[in-house]
C-alpha cells in the first residue's frame, strides 16, 4: 500500500464545534480517509502524545489545529504539532483569534479560577481550588497550568494558513479538503503562506441579501426590541449593531439570512489590523448626532461595547486583553 | 531592505541648533536607523537654502536615494521646497517626508537634552513613514470655460462683469426678482456720499445686456454635482407668471393690480408693493414677478386685472417652475448677508417702540425713491425729528448675539448722522464703543461729521425706553447710557433712534455651504482657504467666495473681492486644465462589500453607490482627501494616498522608537 | 395630576401671607399639587452671598439636597419667591459651571450627611409652571368672573427673568408671561415698560433714599399709564411697593395710591373665590377702590392692518416673541 | 502680589499696582466671572438703576480692579448699592458676571474692614446671624426692625407701616426654627472652613 | 513607579488645517509646553482610525491626544463630527479594556489657538502623568506559575 500523506487534527481551548463541522462535511470525510493516513485526532481515534513525539519532524502533511492556547498543555502540543507538520492550519475562530474563550482575557486568570470555584452555584464547601501538582502515593500528578491570557495559535507558533469561523462552514471545510487533495494530486497549488482560506474576499454585507441604503440611526437597539423587524432591510439600518460590515464573508450571511444580526465569527476582512476598530468606526459612522450628549445617548444603546466589537476577536486584537488581565494574577 | 534613505537635519541657524544637538541627531540616524535603509544622514546650516537643496539633489543622484527625510521646519513652510528639489533630481516628490523639529521641537522646548531626544523620535517616525510612501502623480482635470456666479449683489455683479468682459460665459443666478442686492436699497454710500443708484445702476444694466452673461433672476441653485472644471448645476427658475419674451416692462400690470402688500424685502417692511411687481424702478431685468401667496387670483380664483390690462398678453397664470441644468468649470458664491434682527435686543425696543428704526429702514426713509420720498420722519409718517440717537454695534461685538465686529456699522452710523443733520437739522447723537474708521478717507469722514456738530457719546447704550422719569422726558424716547468718558450715567431724550444693526450670515448659509461642498465658520460665514493669503478661494477646488458671504465688509472690499475671484477663475480658464493634489481615497472593488457606510460620510458627494455592482466607488476629482472614509470603512476596503494606514502605523512605531534594533 | 416640590421661602409665612393664601386657593381648580420640601431653610436672600461664597451656596444647596430625597415622580422644585427662585437656580447652575465650587459645596453638605448632584433638579418659578405647564387655555377655562375693566400693570421684577441661565422666559427685559396670564383672566393689561425694573430690593433697609427713588419710578409710571393697580409675582417687590409707598410719598411729597397685589390673588378673584380667602385686605395700600372697577365692560378691538394712506403712520415690525427666540436658539 | 518696578518708581508712580487683584476677585466669584474680558463699553453703568448714587460705575470699578487699585475698590460704595437686578449681567456683551463680582467685593470689603458706611454690612451680618441661628430669616419682619433701628429719624413716617404690618399679621414676632438646625450648623461650619482654605 | 519621575509618552494626532497649524503657531510664538507629545499629521481628524489609537497604546504610548478643528469649522465641512462620534465610542471600548478613558483626549484647536494647543498639551501630559505608565505591549506572559497564583487565591477569606 502506498504511504498516504499523514493528517492530524487537534483540539485546544475550544468547544468542539470545529470537529463537528469537519464531520458535518458528510461523505467528504470519506475522501479524507481515502486520501490521508489519520495519525492523530484525539476526538476520532486513540493516539498518545508520545506517538506524535516519536514521529519524524515534518512528517505530517496537514494538521488542523483548532482552539486557542489557554494552558501549557495547549502550548506544548502546538509546538509539537508545528514541528511535526508541514502545513499547520489555525482552524476555526479560536485558533485564529481566540473566539469566545478569548473573552476570558477580559478578566485576570486568578479571578476566573476563583469565580469558577466559588460562585453561588458551585458546591465547594471546603474551598478547594485546583492545583497543578499534587502528591499521591503513586507519585506527583500534574494538571496543565493556565496561562495569563488566551492566545491565538499564531501568537505561539508559526502558522501556515488561517481558516476562521465559529465553526468554519462545512462547505468551506469541504472546499479546503478538496483543494489539499488536488494539491497532493498535483492538480493545484497551495495559496501563499499566511493566507486566510475557506473564506470570501469581502465582508458579510457582500453576501447579505438585505437591502442597503445610506444609513443613519438615532438609536441602537437589540434585535428583539425592534418589532417587527423588516426582514428585507439591512439590520444595521434598523438600529441593531450588526457586525456584518466588518466581518469576513464566507458564511453566506448565515445569521442575517436567519433574521439575526451578524456577531462576527469570521473575523476581520483581509488586511485589517484590528477588527474591533473597524466596528467602532462602522457604528460611529451611522450615528445621526453632532453633540456629545446626543451621541452618548445613542451609544447607550450598545450596553457592552467592548464585548460587541471584540466578541470573537479579543485575544487576536491589538490590545489582546484588558489591563487587569495583564497586570493581575 | 530595498529603500535607500537620506536624512537631512537642518540647523536653521540657531533656531533648531540652539535647542537640538543636530549633529548628534544626524549621527544617531545614520547609525541607529541604518537597518531601516538610511544610507546617509547629514546636517547643514540652512537646508532650505539653494546650497542645502543642492546637497540633497546631489545625494539623490549620486547615492541613488529612493526616499528623503528632511528634519527642519513645519511642512507647511517648506514641504513644497524639498519636494521640488527631489523632483529636480528625478525623485518622485511624494517620496520626501518632512520632520518638523523647529515649530514642534526646538521652539517649544528649552532643554537641549529633551529637544535632541524628541528630535530623534520625530526623525525616526519620519524614516519609518517615508518607507511606506508611494510615488504619486498629480491629477489633471480639464476646465469648462463657463462660470456660475451665485448672487447678484455688487460683489457678484463685479465678478460676472470681469469674467464676461474677458470673453467667457457667465451664468448669474439671483434669488430675488432683480439683481442689485442690498446696495440697491441704499441712498448714499460712505465715505464719498455717492448716490448708490447712480453708481450701481449702470453696472446692473451692463449685466442685463451683456452678450456673455445669462441672467437668471427669481432663480435658485438646487443641486451641485461634479468637481472643479466640471460642475453640473441645477437651477430652479421660479415661475414669474410673466412671459419674459412678451413683456416690455411697461409697468401697467403693477399699476392696475389692486393688491397692496407690505414689502419686507426691498422696502424693509417700511413700504408697499403690489402682488405683481418689480422691486424698484431700475430693476434688472425689468420684468415683474407675480407673488403667488398674495395674488388675489391665486387666492380666490378671480381678479386677473393684470392680464386684462397687459398690452402684450405677457401675463401667464399657467407658468410652472422650470429646472435648468448647466455645466460650468468654476463657481463664485456671492450670496451676501442678512441684517441682524434688531428685535432680539429687546432693551432697544425695536418692534415695541414705534420710533426706533433699523439701519435698513433708515436707508429707505432717506432714499428719494423710498416710501417717504426721502423725508426723514417718525413712524407717524409726517413728524420730522428734532433729535436723533444713532446706536452703534447693535447685535455685533456682543456675546449675547454676534461676537464679531460687523465692520460697516461705524461708518454707516456716521453716514446716518450726516444725512440726518443735512436733511433735518436735528441734534444727532452717536453712541459707540470704539470708533472704527479704518481705510482710505474713512477717518476724514468721521472728522467731517464731528465738524458738523454731531454729539458723540462713548458708551454702549444700555436701553431705550419710553418710561419718563421727569417732565422733559415725556413723549420722548430716552436713551440710557453710561458716558464712559465722563464716567456718568446719562439719560438722553430723543425723538428717533436708529439702530446700526450688524450683518449676519444668510439664514441658509450652512445648507448652501453644504450644497456647494464648502465649510462655514462657527458664525456661519463661508470659510476661505487662507484668511490672509487665499481669501477668495475655498477648500473645494473651483469654488470661490466673495463679498459678505465670506464675512462682513463694505462695498469697496466686496468689489475688490469680486474682481479677485474673477481673476482666479480666469486664470483657471486660461490654463485649460488644473492639477489636483494626489491625496485621494480609493475603493478596492474586490473587497468592498457595498455596505454603504461610507456613503453618508462624504460631504463632497465623492462616493457613489453603483447599484449594478452593489459596491461603492470614489470619484477622485471630487475627493478632497480628508480620509474620513478611509478611517471608516469597516472592511478596510478604502485606502488613501499620502496618508495610508501603513504610513501612519509605521510612523507610530517610529515615533515610539520600536523600529530600532536593540542589540 | 401635576405634582411639584415646593420651596415656599421665608416670606410666605409672614409678609407675603396673601401670596400663600391665594396660592392655596387656586391650586385645587387647577389640579396642582405641591409637596413642601421637608425642613427647608432660608436661601440667604441677597445677603448671605455678599459675605461669603461656599457657606452661601452650601446654605442654598442644602435645600436642593433635601428636595432630591422627595423626588418621587417629579424633579421640579417650584419657588414662588423670585429671590428664592434665583438663588436655587443659580446654585444649581454655578455648581455645574464651576465644578470646584460644586465639589466644595458637596464637601460641606457631606458634613450634614447630604449630597446634591448639580443638574438633578429643575428649579422653576410658580408663574413659569402656571403659564407653561398648566397653560393659559386651562387658566382661561377656569375664569368665572373676568377681570375686564380692571386696568393693571404687570410687574415681573428683576430677579425672575434675569439672568435666566435656563432660558425659561420669553425675554430678559420685556417678558410677556405675566401680561399673557393677566389677559387670560380678562384684565385690561397696560404695556408697562418698567416691568422688570428693580423695586429697590434690600435698599429699603440700607439706603432708603435710593430705594424710594426706584419705588417712585415704578409707581409714577404705572400711575401715568392709568393703572388701577400693579400686579406682582415676588414677595420682595410687593413688600417694597406696598409697605414703603407711604414713606416714598412722604419723601417726595407725592400722593400716589397704587395698590399692588400678587397675581395669584387676581387669579383667585377671576376664579370666583372670596376676596377674604385670597388675602385681599392684607395690603397696606388698599385695593378696595381698584377692585370696585371690576365689572366695567371695555370692549377690546383690533384694527386689521391696511395699506398706508397718505398721512397714515408707517407699519410697525412684528414684536420679538418667545417662539422666535426659540427658533434662534435652535440655530 | 504688588509689583514695583524701577521704571514705575522712576515714572513717579507711587501707588502700588496690585496686578493680582483682578485674578483674586475672579477666583473668589461664583461661576466663571469673565472679568478679564471687560471692554469698558459701559453697558453696566448705563443699565444700573442706582448708578447715580454710586461712587463709581461698575465699569469704572472694573477698570480700577484691572489697575490693581485695591483699597479704593474695596472702599467704594458701589457693591453695597448693587440691588442685584441683573440688568447689567444679561446686557453685558462680554458675559461678565457683574452681580456676582459685586457679592465678591462685598465679602472682600468686610474681610478687609474697608467699607465706609456700616449700614449695609451690618444689615447683611444681622440677617446672616439670624439665618444661622434659626435656619430661616423671619425675613422682612426683621428687615423692618433693622430699618427702625438704623433710621430712627424717619420713625414718624414709619409708624403706620410698622403698625400695619403687625396688625395685618405680616410681621412675625417670634422666629421659627427649622427642625435640623444642628445639621445646618455642621454644614455651614464645614463650608466656612472650606472658604478659608480656598 | 514613582509618578513624579514618570515621563509619559504621548502620540498626538493633528489635522492639517487647524490643530497642526495651531502647533505651528505655538512654535512661532515660542510658547513652551510639555515635550512628551509626538505629533502625527493627518489631513483631518476624520482620518483618525481607532486602530491608530489602539496601535499607539499597545505599542508603548501612555496616552493619545487627538486634535481637530472646532465643531462647525472643519475644513472638510463636518468631518470632525465624525471623529467625535468615533472617539466617544472608542473611549467606551477602551474603558471596557480597563484603559482609563482619560488616556485618550479629543481637543479642538483652531489654527489661531496656539496658546490653547500648548496649554491643552501640557494639561494632558499632567493628566496622563497622574494615571501612571500604561505599560501595555508586554508580551503575553506565557507559562506562569499557576501554583503561585492559586496559593494567592487560597488566602482569599471565604
Amino acid at each position: 500500500m502506498n504511504a498516504k500523506p499523514k493528517f492530524a487534527m487537534y483540539w485546544a481551548a475550544s468547544c468542539g464545534g470545529c470537529e463537528i463541522a469537519v464531520l458535518n462535511t458528510h461523505e467528504k470525510i470519506l475522501d479524507v480517509d481515502a486520501n490521508f493516513d489519520i495519525v492523530f485526532w484525539p476526538v476520532a481515534m486513540d493516539a498518545k502524545y508520545k506517538d506524535v513525539e516519536a514521529m519524524e519532524d515534518d512528517s505530517i502533511l496537514l494538521t488542523l489545529f483548532n482552539g486557542g492556547i489557554r494552558n501549557d498543555e495547549n502550548e506544548r502540543l502546538a509546538k509539537l504539532l508545528r514541528r511535526k507538520s508541514k502545513i499547520l492550519v489555525a482552524f476555526g475562530s479560536c485558533a485564529c483569534e481566540g473566539c469566545i474563550p478569548g473573552l476570558a482575557n477580559l478578566s485576570p486568570v486568578g479571578d476566573i479560577v476563583y469565580t469558577a470555584f466559588n460562585t453561588i452555584t458551585t458546591d465547594n464547601p471546603n474551598e478547594i481550588y485546583p492545583r497543578t501538582t499534587v502528591d499521591v502515593p503513586e507519585g506527583e500528578l500534574h494538571i496543565p497550568t493556565l496561562s495569563k491570557v488566551v492566545r491565538p495559535l499564531e501568537q505561539v507558533v508559526d502558522v501556515d494558513y488561517f481558516m476562521p469561523g465559529c465553526p468554519p462552514e462545512s462547505h468551506q471545510v469541504a472546499a479546503v479538503i478538496d483543494l489539499v487533495i488536488d494539491v497532493i494530486k498535483g492538480k493545484a497549488e497551495l495559496p501563499p503562506k499566511g493566507s486566510v482560506i475557506g473564506v470570501g474576499n469581502s465582508t458579510v454585507c457582500d453576501e447579505c441579501p438585505r437591502t442597503r441604503n445610506v444609513k443613519m440611526v438615532k438609536e441602537f437597539k437589540r434585535i428583539q426590541d425592534i418589532a417587527p423587524a423588516d426582514p428585507t432591510l439591512c439590520i444595521l439600518e434598523q438600529g441593531v449593531p450588526c457586525n456584518g460590515p466588518a466581518t469576513r464573508s464566507g458564511c453566506n450571511a448565515r445569521c442575517p439570512q436567519a433574521g439575526a444580526q451578524c456577531i462576527g465569527c469570521y473575523g476581520p476582512a483581509e488586511g485589517v489590523i484590528d477588527y474591533g476598530a473597524r466596528l467602532i468606526t462602522a457604528f460611529a459612522s451611522v450615528i445621526d448626532a453632532n453633540t456629545p450628549e446626543e451621541i452618548e445617548h445613542i451609544l447607550d444603546g450598545i450596553p457592552d461595547p467592548t464585548g460587541q466589537v471584540y466578541r470573537f476577536n479579543l485575544a487576536g486584537s491589538l490590545m489582546k486583553a484588558t489591563k487587569s488581565a495583564w497586570e493581575k494574577a | 531592505m530595498t529603500e535607500r534613505i537620506g536624512v537631512y537635519v537642518c540647523h536653521c541657524g540657531t533656531n533648531i541648533a540652539g535647542t537640538v544637538d543636530v549633529v548628534d541627531v544626524a549621527n544617531w540616524a545614520a547609525e541607529k536607523l541604518k537597518h531601516q535603509g538610511v544610507v546617509i544622514a547629514r546636517e547643514y546650516k540652512f537646508m532650505c537654502s539653494s546650497l542645502g537643496q543642492e546637497l540633497i539633489e546631489k545625494d539623490i543622484k549620486e547615492l541613488g536615494l529612493t526616499r528623503v527625510v528632511v528634519a527642519a521646519c513645519s511642512p507647511h513652510l517648506h514641504e513644497k521646497t524639498f519636494r521640488t528639489a527631489a523632483k529636480n533630481a528625478g525623485l518622485n516628490p511624494y517620496l520626501v517626508e518632512l520632520a518638523s523639529i523647529r515649530e514642534q521641537v526646538s521652539w517649544v522646548h528649552s532643554d537641549k537634552t529633551i529637544g535632541t531626544a524628541k528630535s530623534k523620535a520625530v526623525v525616526s517616525g519620519a524614516v519609518s513613514r517615508v518607507i511606506e510612501n508611494a510615488a504619486l502623480e498629480e491629477i489633471k482635470v480639464p476646465i469648462n470655460p463657463n462660470t456660475l456666479v451665485v448672487g447678484g449683489g455688487i460683489a457678484g455683479i463685479q465678478s460676472a462683469l470681469e469674467i464676461a468682459n474677458a470673453g467667457f460665459h457667465v451664468y448669474l443666478v439671483e434669488r430675488e426678482p432683480s439683481i442689485g442686492g442690498h446696495m440697491s436699497q441704499f441712498d448714499k454710500t460712505f465715505p464719498t456720499l455717492d448716490c448708490s443708484a447712480c453708481i450701481l445702476t449702470p453696472r446692473m444694466v451692463e449685466v442685463g445686456t451683456h452678450p456673455n452673461i445669462t441672467l437668471l433672476t427669481w432663480s435658485e441653485v438646487t443641486n451641485v454635482a461634479g468637481y472643479v472644471g466640471n460642475f453640473h448645476v441645477t437651477i430652479n427658475k421660479k415661475a414669474r407668471f410673466v412671459n419674459e419674451e412678451l413683456c416690455t416692462g411697461c409697468g401697467i400690470c403693477q399699476e392696475k393690480c389692486p393688491k397692496k402688500v407690505i414689502d419686507d424685502v426691498y422696502e424693509a417692511g417700511l413700504g408697499y408693493r403690489k402682488a405683481v411687481y418689480t422691486p424698484f424702478a431700475q430693476a434688472v431685468p425689468n420684468f415683474p414677478v407675480m407673488d403667488k401667496e398674495n395674488c388675489t387670483y391665486f387666492i380666490k380664483g378671480t381678479c386677473k386685472a393684470c392680464e386684462k390690462f397687459c398690452p402684450t398678453n405677457a401675463i401667464d397664470f399657467t407658468q410652472q417652475d422650470q429646472l435648468i441644468n448647466i455645466d460650468v468649470g468654476n463657481i463664485i458664491l456671492a450670496t451676501g448677508y442678512d441684517l441682524f434682527d434688531a428685535r432680539r435686543v429687546s432693551s432697544y425696543g425695536y418692534g415695541r417702540l414705534p420710533n426706533v428704526f433699523t439701519s435698513i429702514e433708515f436707508e429707505r426713509l432717506s432714499n428719494a425713491a423710498g416710501p417717504t420720498s426721502g423725508n426723514i420722519v417718525l413712524r407717524d409718517g409726517k413728524t420730522t425729528p428734532k433729535s436723533v440717537g444713532i446706536i452703534h454695534c447693535v447685535g455685533s461685538r456682543d456675546k449675547n448675539f454676534n461676537n464679531y465686529c460687523s465692520v460697516i456699522c461705524c461708518m454707516q452710523g456716521l453716514k446716518f448722522a450726516h444725512l440726518v443733520h443735512e436733511r433735518t437739522g436735528a441734534t444727532v447723537y452717536n453712541f459707540y464703543i470704539d470708533m472704527r474708521t479704518a481705510y482710505k478717507a474713512y477717518d476724514e469722514f468721521y472728522q467731517r461729521v464731528l465738524e458738523e456738530g454731531t454729539l458723540f457719546v462713548r458708551g454702549k447704550v444700555a436701553e431705550v425706553t419710553n418710561a419718563a422719569r421727569k417732565e422733559s422726558e415725556k413723549g420722548k424716547l430716552i436713551i440710557q447710557v453710561e458716558d464712559t468718558l465722563a464716567g456718568k450715567q446719562r439719560r438722553i431724550p430723543v425723538d428717533m433712534v436708529i439702530l446700526s444693526s450688524g450683518l449676519q450670515p444668510r439664514a441658509d448659509s450652512k445648507e448652501v455651504g453644504k450644497m456647494f461642498g464648502i465649510s462655514c465658520s462657527m458664525d456661519g460665514w463661508f470659510t476661505e482657504r487662507h484668511p490672509k493669503l487665499d481669501p477668495v478661494a475655498t477648500m473645494t477646488e473651483g469654488i470661490f467666495i466673495v463679498g459678505c458671504a465670506q464675512g462682513p465688509k463694505d462695498i469697496p472690499s466686496s468689489v475688490a473681492q469680486g474682481a479677485a475671484a474673477a481673476a482666479r477663475v480666469l486664470d483657471k480658464i486660461l490654463q485649460k486644465e488644473v492639477m489636483l493634489e494626489p491625496i485621494k481615497a480609493s475603493i478596492n472593488k474586490e473587497t468592498c462589500s457595498g455596505c454603504r457606510i461610507c456613503n453618508g460620510l462624504c460631504p463632497f458627494n465623492a462616493i457613489a453607490y453603483i447599484e449594478d455592482d452593489k459596491i461603492s466607488d470614489i470619484n477622485p476629482a471630487l475627493c478632497q482627501g480628508c480620509g474620513t472614509c478611509v478611517a471608516a470603512c469597516p472592511a478596510g476596503a478604502i485606502s488613501g494616498t499620502g496618508f495610508s494606514d501603513a504610513q501612519i502605523m509605521a510612523q507610530i512605531d517610529g515615533l515610539l522608537l520600536r523600529n530600532l534594533i536593540t542589540a | 395630576m401635576n405634582k411639584y416640590l415646593l420651596y415656599p421661602g421665608c416670606s410666605m409665612d409672614s409678609s407675603a401671607k396673601a401670596y400663600k393664601d391665594s396660592l392655596d386657593a387656586i391650586m385645587e381648580p387647577l389640579d396642582l399639587h405641591f409637596e413642601e420640601i421637608d425642613d427647608w431653610n432660608c436661601c440667604g436672600a441677597t445677603e448671605y452671598l455678599g459675605i461669603n461664597l461656599i457657606p452661601a451656596y452650601s446654605l442654598i444647596a442644602r435645600n436642593l439636597a433635601l428636595a432630591t430625597k422627595q423626588m418621587n415622580g417629579t424633579r421640579t422644585v417650584v419657588a414662588p419667591c423670585s429671590a428664592c427662585y434665583l438663588n436655587l437656580a443659580k446654585a444649581d447652575y454655578y455648581m455645574q459651571e464651576r465644578p470646584t465650587l460644586g465639589a466644595k459645596v458637596n464637601e460641606a453638605l457631606a458634613a450634614g450627611g447630604l449630597e446634591y448632584k448639580a443638574g438633578t433638579l429643575d428649579v422653576r418659578h410658580l408663574i413659569d409652571i402656571l403659564v407653561y405647564d398648566v397653560g393659559l387655555e386651562a387658566i382661561r377655562s377656569k375664569v368665572v368672573r373676568p377681570l375686564s375693566g380692571l386696568k393693571v400693570v404687570p410687574y415681573m421684577g428683576c430677579m425672575l427673568p434675569r439672568p435666566d441661565y435656563q432660558h425659561r422666559w420669553s425675554d430678559h427685559e420685556h417678558p410677556t408671561e405675566l401680561d399673557d396670564l393677566l389677559r387670560a383672566l380678562g384684565a385690561d393689561v397696560i404695556d408697562y415698560p418698567l416691568t422688570t425694573e428693580c423695586c429697590g430690593g434690600h435698599m429699603t433697609q440700607i439706603g432708603p433714599e435710593t430705594a424710594f427713588e426706584l419705588i417712585r419710578r415704578l409707581i409714577s409710571d404705572a400711575s401715568e399709564r392709568g393703572a388701577h393697580m400693579m400686579v406682582t409675582v415676588c414677595p420682595m417687590c410687593q413688600m417694597n411697593i406696598d409697605a414703603y409707598q407711604n414713606e416714598t410719598n412722604h419723601f417726595f411729597g407725592t400722593n400716589y395710591h397704587m395698590p399692588v397685589l400678587f397675581f395669584t390673588q387676581l387669579m383667585g378673584l377671576a376664579f370666583g373665590k372670596e376676596p377674604g380667602k385670597l388675602g385681599i385686605g392684607l395690603e397696606l395700600v388698599s385695593s378696595r377702590n381698584a377692585l370696585a372697577n371690576l365689572g366695567i365692560e371695555v370692549p377690546v378691538t383690533q384694527e386689521p392692518a391696511a395699506p398706508r394712506k397718505k398721512d397714515e403712520g408707517l407699519p410697525m415690525p412684528r414684536r420679538w416673541t418667545k417662539h422666535e427666540a426659540r427658533k434662534e436658539a435652535v440655530k | 502680589m504688588p509689583q514695583m518696578t524701577d521704571e514705575r518708581v522712576r515714572a513717579g508712580m507711587n501707588r502700588e499696582e496690585d496686578l493680582s487683584l483682578l485674578h483674586e476677585v475672579s477666583m473668589k466669584t461664583a461661576g466663571v466671572s469673565h472679568l478679564e474680558m471687560c471692554i469698558q463699553c459701559g453697558t453696566c453703568g448705563g443699565s444700573c438703576p442706582v448708578a447715580e448714587d454710586m461712587d463709581h460705575t461698575p465699569r469704572m470699578l472694573f477698570a480700577m480692579l484691572r489697575a490693581g487699585i485695591r483699597e479704593e475698590v474695596l472702599r467704594s460704595n458701589t457693591p453695597w448699592l448693587c440691588v442685584s437686578c441683573y440688568h447689567c449681567v444679561v446686557r453685558c456683551p462680554q458675559e461678565v458676571h457683574i452681580a456676582d463680582v459685586m457679592y465678591t467685593l462685598k465679602g472682600m470689603a468686610i474681610h478687609a474692614k474697608l467699607y465706609t458706611d456700616s449700614t449695609a454690612p451690618h444689615f447683611s451680618q444681622t440677617f446672616v446671624g439670624m439665618v444661622e441661628t434659626f435656619g430661616r430669616g423671619y425675613e422682612l419682619g426683621l428687615a423692618t426692625r433693622h430699618y427702625l433701628r438704623h433710621f430712627p429719624l424717619r420713625l414718624p413716617g414709619m409708624v403706620p407701616m410698622g403698625f400695619g404690618m403687625i396688625t395685618k399679621g405680616r410681621m412675625a414676632i417670634i422666629p421659627k426654627s427649622i427642625k435640623h438646625i444642628d445639621q445646618l450648623t455642621k454644614i455651614l461650619d464645614r463650608a466656612k472652613q472650606l472658604e478659608l482654605t480656598s | 513607579m514613582d509618578n513624579d519621575h514618570f515621563e509619559p509618552t504621548i502620540i498626538g494626532f493633528t489635522c492639517n488645517w487647524c490643530s497642526y497649524r495651531a502647533s505651528d503657531l505655538a512654535g512661532t510664538a515660542r510658547m513652551k509646553y510639555a515635550p512628551n507629545v509626538r505629533l502625527i499629521r493627518l489631513m483631518c481628524s476624520g482620518r483618525l482610525d481607532p486602530t491608530f489609537v489602539l496601535r499607539a497604546l499597545s505599542a508603548g504610548a501612555d496616552g493619545v491626544m487627538i486634535t481637530g478643528c472646532h465643531p462647525g469649522e472643519c475644513h472638510y465641512i463636518e468631518q470632525n463630527f465624525k471623529a467625535l462620534r468615533r472617539y466617544l465610542l472608542l473611549k467606551r471600548v477602551l474603558s471596557g479594556l480597563g484603559i482609563e478613558p482619560e488616556r485618550v483626549k479629543l481637543v479642538w484647536a483652531s489654527a489661531a489657538e496656539g496658546a490653547r494647543f500648548a496649554s491643552e498639551t501640557t494639561l494632558f501630559v499632567e493628566e496622563v502623568r497622574k494615571l501612571g505608565p500604561l505599560n501595555w505591549g508586554k508580551p503575553a506572559a506565557g507559562l506562569e506559575n499557576l501554583q503561585e497564583e492559586i496559593s494567592k487565591l487560597e488566602e482569599v477569606p471565604a
